[in-house]
């Protein structure tokens, strides 16, 4: 949630009420300029989440920031006693999370390249699981030999594991600390 | 020659090659930077070998990682006098195994990352009987006048095909009328005159002006033989001309 | 919701985080009992329930019982505020669109003469939608025996096609040479 103002306007109570039941109406994160739309004029939907956010703080259900827009999530923290309750899908396969986590990194890729960096051939399958799921797209082709599909992620990739952007994905050299210069050492 | 001879590991429960190097990179303990590509080759060779002793069917991507990383090393520890100095050097091609390596490594902690990110439907839940609060109105219709005209011709041509051929009935003008039309006409027209001239009135169907105008030269023709008109081409497809003969004028020529 | 007991024992804030999280996160209304299984023995569902609809009292959305337990609803009094009216045009079907193809270039003509023209039945339903668009009108009756309903196209069929008057359509031999002689002429 974006930070306070210094200079704090109290939020009128209207339209506090008027975001929750928005993101609480809506299972897809909403987009912040979609909320201003249903606030008045001169009430800024930054400042509104912002108080939505402080409101919720410590509570079971809690706005988050997630593929570019605002959703309600319950608490991470009542994940295994909620797990109990609810219906849960089935987890993605090891493979399938590290074929994501290559498109996620890499992307635009092709298979091709998952299949290069993995070093073992990707079955149709995982790609499928993923399609499926709507964790990644077509994102035109190659301009290679054959012209191979580029894949990308989606903004359901982003909401599944909770993401505002893929700018909170780590960065790419930050994964392996003192790798970022390999020197071949042969002996 | 630095494997560590207590180490036994099973080809099996490895994805491929590259996952098996990995592992064994880890088992060094080392920084994937310092890491003994020798020493690898040799744990790799020997966990090959190890399969091949217990007659695993090996794919081949497993062997040919072999062969390679055993050329790899030989060049290594003995370096080419000869090398090709456009060929990549020993150093630069471990390099580059190193860097693959490392770049598996990386994406193994980032799947590790995303693995610890609370799951939408795993660890956290969104609404789980959202409430829509959008209304469709239907108004206006989609429809515009290409549609309405493909509809129709749609239309049109299922009866075409479903109703049997009837051919439009042709007014044929026969050579009989021609005649006929010819010794009505070039009575009043003293001079030459243009067959098209002799054609019936209101001829807008091209196939039946053509027929027409065939009839009109074959009763002309006959007229000619009969010595009552005389007729005249004056170039390759000109026009045909038509005159009449008196008898008088039959009998003078 | 069920009113407070006169003795009210406070309830702890993790079972209303838990319950909290539950209602928004199920998709169908949680019944009471479901509700206690995930309680701890000494808190009693009930007044987790009205300690939640105090906390949310007054708020965008509200813990209600409704058939089968309990679930998030917005608050009534917002709906109209978050209600998005959204227009979505109306396709003809193939037998709408072609039906009124048939009336425009035939008018005034009886639902028998399309279905002549057709080669098939036409349902009431699909000449009352059209009526409904206002796309077609009765144009008087034929006389004939059973004095058939004559139909013909308005104004505003006219409007939706863009076109200045019927003079304007096509001509049949038009779209298809030779149409002219196939066409059962009525009468």
């Amino acid at each position: 949630m974006p930070p306070d103002d210094e200079t704090e306007t109290p939020v009128p109570e209207a339209a506090l009420r008027l975001a929750e039941a928005l993101l609480f109406a809506s299972a897809e994160p909403v987009p912040i300029g979609h909320l201003q739309t249903a606030l008045p004029d001169d009430v800024a939907a930054r400042d509104v989440l912002a108080a939505l956010a402080e409101r919720y703080a410590g509570r079971g259900v809690i706005p988050v920031a997630v593929a570019g827009g605002y959703a309600f999530r319950t608490a991470p923290d009542l994940a295994s006693a909620l797990t109990r309750m609810v219906e849960v899908p089935r987890r993605l396969s090891r493979v399938a999370i590290e074929t994501l986590a290559i498109i996620a990194w890499h992307q635009p890729c092709t298979r091709a390249d998952v299949e290069d960096i993995r070093g073992a051939a990707l079955s149709q399958s995982t790609l499928d699981a993923l399609l499926d799921m709507g964790m990644v797209t077509p994102k035109g082709r190659r301009e290679a030999p054959g012209r191979p599909t580029l894949w990308g992620t989606t903004p359901a990739f982003l909401s599944q594991f909770g993401l505002a952007s893929l700018a909170d994905l780590p960065r790419r050299e930050d994964l392996l600390p003192g790798a970022g210069s390999l020197l071949p050492r042969p002996q | 020659m630095t494997a560590d001879p207590t180490m036994t590991v099973r080809i099996d429960g490895y994805e491929g090659p590259l996952d098996l190097l990995l592992d064994l990179a880890r088992a060094q303990k080392v920084d994937l930077a310092k890491l003994s590509i020798v020493a690898l080759v040799d744990q790799y060779l020997l966990v090959v070998a190890d399969a091949q002793a217990l007659r695993l069917e090996l794919a081949a991507d497993w062997l040919v990682m072999a062969a390679w990383l055993a050329w790899l090393k030989s060049r290594l520890l003995v370096p080419d006098p000869d090398a090709d100095e456009a060929a990549l050097s020993p150093e630069a091609l471990a390099g580059q195994l190193a860097e693959r390596l490392a770049e598996l490594e990386r994406m193994r902690v980032a799947t590790g990352w995303l693995n610890r990110q609370p799951q939408l439907g795993q660890e956290v839940w969104a609404r789980g009987a959202p409430e829509s609060f959008t209304v469709e109105y239907r108004t206006g219709l989609s429809a515009d006048l290409p549609a309405l005209l493909a509809a129709y011709g749609g239309v049109l041509r299922r009866l075409a095909a479903q109703r049997p051929y009837r051919p439009k009935p042709r007014r044929l003008w026969t050579v009989q009328d021609a005649v006929q039309r010819l010794g009505v006409l070039l009575g009043t027209m003293p001079s030459w005159a243009m067959l098209s001239r002799f054609l019936p009135e209101g001829l807008s169907d091209p196939v039946e002006r053509r027929a027409a105008t065939a009839s009109t030269l074959i009763a002309s023709l006959e007229l000619a033989r009969d010595g009552r008109l005389d007729l005249r081409q004056d170039r390759a497809f000109g026009p045909v001309m038509l005159k009449l003969l008196d008898n008088e004028a039959a009998h003078a020529a």
